[in-house]
């Protein structure tokens, strides 16, 4: 692999060393605008368009979500959720992906070198080169985004167009959607734009529009504003309160040090046992003890 | 001192600690659960992930693993099964595992007679039972070529951790039970070859040994 | 020197076989440059364009390989939304993000074809012959059917047996030729897709 | 759309009616989207489903498939009964203090003048009162009787809410909150934009529909203004384009007409075109048409075209019969057509009632389709079960498909819906063989030509006397038919204002605008409309200027707008009678003392001082202000009406003697299928969705991927009725065919009760056919009827009987 490095990296999979830290990049996000989206799936198109993805045509199920879900061809798919508030029909309609957590659950779980990378801009980007088709990424993520191919192994899911963004461009999804649910910039400028969103949606009625950008996992920069910023649950299951599983963080936090230093412990137990006590061997007296025995029972 | 081993062996008389069915199936275990440690600490531990290439790279490392701890599920069924009855927990073992201290510091003669395996020896085939049964159930559940799909997301979560616990306690086992087999010399010979010394026996298994005897009756 | 949590745990696993790896010769562990796909647009032809699909009309840039150079065949690689346009501002809906698709179509009739009475199906053909059929059955049906004038003797000039739908995603340069090729031939039975 | 994409973004109030600017439009849409986040605009939206463009509106109304005219006349009572009328401006710029005929009545559904036996009307009596110099009379007090406001009163005084809700379906306060909100646009400060499609047109009076919107925007005050307008969203990318072209069986391009058989001579044809004005100072654009004529005569003859021969006036054909394409495939089922030419069009799919076209196409001697796709229609004859149930071996039709260019492989120009003319350039080869459409179209032509200089044959003429002096005449450019079509002076043109001076325009050079054009023959413009757009300065379409230097989203160097590079139609409506801006926030144009400026090209005379002379702002009329009361422009009268679609469940609640459009044109055997609703009692509606575009995209992998696969759509009273759960397979039928399809059971469609009884919806989407990357399916005109509006014979797609059954869980 060539060494250039095109975005600088904060965080690497499976890596013991801190990454050149030095330079400090511009931390970006996408912000997508829920009350905005109509669902058309622009954003699925120019994914596809971009990224060379073709997943296989599918049926339809009685509903408009297609593909159904998310997989190594599909990075981002439309969620539909037809909800009923106070008599009044509203069609919520959220576009899942990645949503490349600050702490990233996959990027804790993956066994690989330098699989799953954190740039310091912000995205997370899998490296497919290095993925080993574990699927720990599908159990560390707390959004259930990654998706194993069962054609090569390797775990695909949205980049956030890493390759256009590290050109000074916008990820194609961002740049295609029509209505501007989707808009791409600095971290800080697109909190901005989302309070100017969450205003405008409460001076139309939603009292409860917000942002949401979950500390649980250190914030996002992938983020929604919701008119229903309460209830994230109604948009097609958006976690309320995500985080890296517990279970996620002690196996692949504490458990890690813990175990190396019991076996290890193990392993020295073992070597002062036996420079101070040495090797416990059959004598002489056992093997006549032995025939003794062996004699009286024979007599 | 007439402590040369070849000229003890002239007169020893031997017993067969292991026959050849059970040596064999036991390094099947064994090579299965090296090839997994080595391989399962890759993916455990980034400092370890070199050993990937030991199998040909990490793919190849990930797609193997299950299949090794397939086969060692199977050869451990086996070897349980055989063993089992001897691995019953007694009074004696409760008594022989509140002399530990006596055993690590070669005081043999305070501690209470053990039949063909002692408490420690049982002790070790119960944390290697439960340790293959669980990482052969929480292993399944996280090969994600076959059942990536196949349960929900908790619980594969849940089983990543059982795996990562189990696997830990099986290593130090591990450590522990060949440390002892190094340290409690003729106990190798007896896996590799089968025969024992009636001395070792008297040493380390004596009840066994009664038992032995009083049955070439 | 203060050592955080994550340091800590990082040295607790690097003490014990860290070094060991490098001594036994697997190479670095710690490749830390990772690299993003490399854009794929920087060398390809830029050429402004226009969706073919509804009349917002948005303006596409289309990237094709090569540089205009003779022995390279411009294959089109990418279609993506004019940032410039006014109306679409460098977006595109689902269909107009999926243009590469409808160029690069498996179903593209790349060949003449003709089927022939009571055939199952078309036969590759050259032009030649597509054209000079046409143009024969077209001259035979206008010269027994054209009407110059009504029953009760007002001019007509026109041929009303055979039908002409234009299309509606083609430029009007095409449509004004078009008008000009059907009417001189007298044609009336002309509709187009305006209203379906 | 009278005025553009960008210009929505101005609007305070958007009304998506008849139409789903979220899914047919998408990138068009976003504007509405800018509308609210940058202006605080509200969007209505009145469907009969929840579509996506609901999904973002602030208020959306429900109705029933083909009541729009009861809903938007229940507006207009609602702003004439509430006086939410911007009264200076209806009182300075429509026709609402005209006095009209005595002689022109409404009863029973019809107005007068009707015969039965013609289904049609004499509409004589449909006009204003005329003084002995010809100019009509009118009552600035508006207190006559007889003036059309007064008219316009009676006639939707039926409209009440109460019957809006019997006929809609909608309920009375959702219908009220809707006027309201429209209301708040009555002002002058405010203003309401309108957006349709083919949810106002594809009906049998679908024109009424649009002479309603008409009629509300004008008392509103909201024609010629930013952020209002009546915007018709139009179907394909150069559909704009083809129709300003004239490609219909009774057009010319820019608008004229084809002479009709009764119209012999020029001259004789020329006398009911150029409109004189009926009142005093009125432009009455439309007194030039003689010069446009013949200009585009001289464009088709070239040097042929004499002012001795008419300028060719007799090659023209000459149209007896309107043959649009219903009725030309009901010429074909007759087997009365011999040939058919498709030019990327996919009729097939797109025609209503399936099983009459394959047996109409099965009657033909050839049929050629040009096409850069593998398209049903040319596989008409193929087999493939009861989605197409063709016999091959019995179809004796000669097909030819001849393999075209895509959009990406030409260069030339297509109009936006906003009129703006775009040139786009070419990226690569056609693939294979593949050749232009241009190429083809010269071929044929060429050997036709050749075929009759050789063997002689039927009326040579204008074969041999169109101009085709191209300079490959095997392969025009578009470069040059463009400079054709924009015009050039033929002879020196002598300067109006003083023939002493230098000529405007050389010999040869092109014309700067329309009003150059001559009616001597000294010029030729193949569509005036579009003169301007090529110029002596170069390809005005092919300019890439994104400035917008109002910030009104008028962009005036992107392209060329037609007419004259106009944005926004009718602006001289803008400002009030003296020529001030209504509202200063909503300025376009103003008269500063010497002549008309502003941030667009003045639609208008730019040095008309309005201090002077009261010119009108609606030019193309003669009486020069917006008609509130059509005349006989119309073939179901002056002011809309009522009718229910051809199959309706319900009784035509306005008049029991007049069930649907009385003057809609129906082929015989065509009204024998016509359903009944003790048979078929749902309403179905057919429909696009956002991920495809017609019969094109299921094509192309990545839209089957977004919408594999055929359904239709039900609400989840209906699904319960019948046991239907989403996923299932149905079986939706009509008189004239069935389909099968998933079903996806929806909130999103509702019962709605009309007149007491609840009106279940059936939603077919249209997009599915045997030959793609989608999966097969059948198509919705399987089932539609075969009838069309009566002003533009648009098929009645929006509205008819069905009936529904589940017949399995998914396959």
């Amino acid at each position: 692999m060539a060494s250039l490095q095109s975005l600088d990296v904060r965080n690497r999979s499976a890596s013991t060393a801190v990454p050149p830290s030095v330079r400090k990049d511009l931390e970006v996000a996408k912000l997508i605008d829920v009350s905005k989206c109509i669902g058309c799936k622009a954003c699925q198109s120019a994914c596809m368009a971009w990224n060379d993805l073709r997943p296989d045509v599918g049926v339809n199920s009685g509903i408009y979500d297609n593909p159904e879900n998310l997989g190594p061809a599909a990075w981002t798919v439309m969620r539909y959720t037809e909800h009923e508030e106070a008599g009044r029909l509203e069609w919520l309609i959220r576009k899942d992906g990645c949503m490349h957590c600050t702490d990233p659950g996959c990027l804790k779980a993956c066994p690989s070198p330098g699989a799953i990378v954190q740039y310091a801009n912000g995205i997370v980007d899998f490296v497919q080169e290095n993925c080993i088709g574990c699927g720990y990424c599908v159990k560390g993520c707390p959004f259930n985004v990654p998706r194993i191919s069962k054609a090569d192994n390797r775990a695909y899911k949205c980049t956030l167009c890493s390759d256009r963004v590290a050109v000074g461009q916008s990820p194609a999804c961002a740049k295609a959607c029509p209505t501007g649910a989707i808009v791409f910039g600095s971290k800080e400028s697109m909190v901005d734009h989302a309070q100017g969103r969450i205003k405008d949606l409460q001076s139309r009625g939603y009292d409860k529009a917000g942002l949401y950008d979950p500390q649980g996992v250190g914030g996002t920069h992938v983020m929604y504003v919701l008119h229903h910023a309460d209830r994230p649950e109604l948009y097609s299951g958006l976690p309320n309160n995500p985080e890296i599983s517990p279970m996620v963080a002690l196996w692949k936090g504490a458990l890690k040090p813990l175990s190396m230093i019991g076996m290890g412990m193990a392993l020295l137990a073992g070597l002062f046992h036996f420079v101070t006590k040495g090797p416990n061997e059959v004598t002489e007296a056992d093997e006549e003890n032995a025939r003794k025995l062996k004699g009286r029972d024979a007599a | 001192m007439t402590t040369s081993t070849e000229k003890v062996a002239v007169v020893r008389d031997t017993y067969t600690r292991y026959n050849p069915s059970e040596r064999a199936n036991h390094w099947l275990v064994v090579v299965c659960a090296l090839l997994l440690m080595l391989s399962g600490l890759a993916f455990f531990h980034p400092v370890f992930f070199w050993l990937t290439a030991l199998f040909g790279g990490g793919q190849a490392a990930r797609a193997i693993h299950p299949w090794i701890g397939v086969v060692l599920a199977i050869s451990f069924t086996f070897m349980g099964i055989r063993f089992f009855r001897q691995n019953i927990w007694t009074k004696e073992d409760s008594e022989w595992m509140s002399h530990v201290g006596d055993v690590i510091n070669h005081r043999e003669d305070k501690v209470p007679e053990a039949g063909r395996f002692n408490a420690a020896q049982k002790l070790v085939f119960y944390v290697m039972f439960w340790s293959v049964v669980t990482l052969f159930l929480s292993g399944l559940v996280l090969w994600q070529h076959y059942f990536g799909d196949a349960f929900p997301i908790g619980l594969q979560r849940f089983a990543g951790l059982v795996h990562a616990v189990m696997a830990a306690a099986m290593i130090i086992t591990m450590i522990i039970h060949i440390y002892a087999a190094i340290w409690n010399a003729g106990s190798v010979r007896a896996m590799t070859r089968g025969p024992v010394t009636g001395g070792w026996l008297w040493k380390h298994h004596r009840r066994f040994l009664r038992e032995e005897v009083g049955g070439r009756k | 020197m203060t050592i955080n949590r994550r340091e800590f745990f990082r040295l607790g696993g690097t003490a014990v076989a860290g070094t060991t790896a490098s001594a036994l010769g697997f190479g670095s562990l710690e490749a830390v440059a990772a690299e993003v796909r490399p854009y794929k647009l920087a060398r390809t032809t830029e050429t402004r364009n226009t969706c073919p699909y509804c009349s917002v009309s948005c303006g596409v840039i289309i990237h094709t390989t090569g540089d205009g150079s003779k022995n390279t065949k411009a294959e089109i690689v990418h279609v993506e939304g004019d940032p410039d346009h006014p109306v679409n501002r460098g977006s595109l809906c689902p269909k107009g993000a999926a243009l590469l698709d409808f160029i690069r179509s498996e179903t593209r009739v790349k060949q003449p074809m003709h089927r022939a009475a009571g055939e199952a199906g078309f036969k590759p053909v050259s032009w030649d012959f597509v054209m000079e059929r046409v143009a024969r059955l077209m001259k035979d049906d206008r010269d027994a059917n054209f009407k110059q004038a009504s029953d009760d003797g007002k001019t007509l000039n026109h041929w009303p047996t055979t039908g002409f739908l234009a299309g509606c995603a083609t430029t009007n340069e095409t449509g004004w030729l078009t008008y000009k090729a059907v009417r001189s031939l007298g044609i009336i039975a002309l509709d187009n897709q305006a209203r379906i | 759309m009278t005025n553009g994409w960008n210009d929505i973004k101005n609007a305070d109030v958007v009304l998506v009616m008849g139409g789903n600017a979220a899914e047919a439009h998408t990138c068009g849409f976003k504007w509405v989207t800018e509308a609210k986040s940058g202006n605080g605009a509200k969007l209505i939206v009145v469907d009969p489903r929840f579509t996506r463009t609901a999904a973002v509106s602030d208020l959306y109304a429900p109705l029933r498939p083909g009541s729009d005219i009861a809903f938007l006349g229940g507006i207009i009572h609602y702003l004439l009964s509430n006086e939410k009328i911007f009264k200076d401006y209806v009182l300075a710029y429509t026709n609402a203090a005209f006095i009209v005929k005595e002689g022109f009545g409404f009863e029973d559904g019809l107005f007068s003048g009707y015969n039965a036996e013609k289904r049609d009307y004499d509409r004589s009596s449909w006009d204003y009162e005329y003084d002995e110099a010809g100019q009509a009379k009118l009552d600035p007090t508006l207190e006559n009787p007889r003036c059309v406001f007064n008219l316009l009163k009676v006639h939707y005084s039926r409209y009440t809410a109460e019957m809006v809700e019997k006929t809609c379906g909608t309920p009375k306060d959702l219908f009220l909150k809707v006027c309201e909100l429209i209301a708040t646009t009555a002002t002058g400060a405010k203003t309401l934009t309108s957006l349709y499609a083919l949810g106002w047109t594809q009906h049998s009076k679908g024109s009424q529909n649009i002479r309603n919107i008409a009629i509300i925007q004008l008392l509103l005050g909201n024609m010629g203004v930013p952020g209002g307008g009546i915007n018709a969203l139009r179907g394909h990318s150069n559909v704009q384009g083809i129709t300003d072209f004239g490609l219909f069986s009774n057009s010319v391009p820019g608008y004229l007409a084809m002479p009709n058989s009764k119209e012999t001579t020029l001259e004789e044809y020329l006398k009911t075109r150029a409109f004189k004005p009926i009142r005093p100072d009125q432009m009455s654009f439309l007194q030039n048409y003689r010069k446009f004529f013949v200009s585009f005569l001289k464009a088709m003859y070239g040097k042929n075209a004499t002012a001795e021969n008419q300028f060719g006036f007799d090659w023209l054909p000459k149209v007896d019969v309107n043959l649009d394409t219903l009725r030309q495939f009901e010429l074909m089922f007759q087997g009365k057509m011999n040939g058919f030419i498709c030019q990327g069009f996919n009729p097939l799919m797109s025609v209503p009632n399936r099983k009459k076209l394959i047996a109409g196409l099965s009657k033909l001697k050839y049929l050629v389709v040009m096409d850069p796709l593998h398209t049903e229609t040319a596989h008409f004859f193929e087999n493939h079960g009861e989605m197409n149930d063709a016999d091959p071996a019995k179809i004796a039709t000669e097909v030819f498909l001849l393999p075209t260019n895509c959009f990406a492989e030409e260069e030339g120009t297509f109009t936006n819906s906003g009129r703006v003319i775009q040139w786009h350039w070419k990226a690569a080869e056609p693939p294979g063989q593949a050749r232009t459409d241009i190429q083809i179209m010269a071929d044929l032509f060429l050997r036709l030509k050749a075929l009759y200089a050789k063997e002689g044959g039927k009326f040579p003429d204008p074969i041999m006397n169109v101009d085709w002096s191209y300079r490959n005449p095997a392969k025009p450019t578009a470069d040059e038919l463009l400079r054709e079509i924009n015009g050039r002076a033929l002879a020196d043109l002598p300067d109006p204002a003083d023939a002493t001076k230098p000529p405007i325009k050389k010999a040869g050079e092109l014309m700067d605008i329309f009003a150059q054009l001559k009616d001597d023959g000294t010029t030729s413009c193949a569509n005036w409309i579009y003169s301007g757009c090529y110029t002596e300065k170069g390809n005005m379409t092919a300019r890439r200027d994104p400035s917008d230097p109002s910030g009104k989203g008028i962009h005036p160097n992107w392209g060329y707008a037609w007419p004259a590079n106009r944005r926004i139609l009718y602006n001289r409506a803008s400002a009030d009678p003296s020529g001030k801006a209504w509202n200063a926030k909503k300025k376009v144009i103003e008269w500063n003392g010497s002549r008309w400026a502003g941030i667009d090209v003045p639609d208008f005379g730019p040095l008309i001082d309005p201090t002077q002379k009261a010119t009108g702002p609606f030019i193309m009329n003669p009486e020069g202000v917006g008609r509130l009361f059509t005349r006989g422009m119309m073939r179901e009268g002056p002011f809309p009406e009522h009718y229910e679609p051809f199959e309706s469940p319900v009784a035509n609640p306005f008049h029991t003697k007049v069930q649907s459009n009385p003057v809609a044109r129906v082929f015989k055997g065509d009204l024998e299928v016509f359903g009944k609703s003790e048979d078929f009692p749902y309403v179905a509606t057919t429909y696009r969705l956002v991920e495809h575009f017609h019969y094109w995209t299921k094509h192309a992998k990545m839209n089957a991927v977004l919408q594999p696969e055929l359904f239709v759509e039900i609400g989840e009273q209906l699904a319960k009725d019948k046991g239907i759960a989403s996923g299932d397979m149905v079986e939706v039928s009509s008189n004239r065919g069935r389909i099968k399809a998933k079903a996806v059971v929806t909130k999103r469609i509702r019962p709605l009760v009309c007149d007491g009884k609840p009106v279940h919806i059936v939603g077919i989407p249209i997009h599915w056919g045997f030959i793609g990357a989608t999966k097969k399916g059948f198509g919705a005109n399987q089932l539609t009827p075969y009838v069309g509006d009566a002003n533009t014979e648009t098929p009645e797609y929006k509205a008819f009987l069905v009936n529904i059954k589940r017949i399995g869980p998914a396959a």
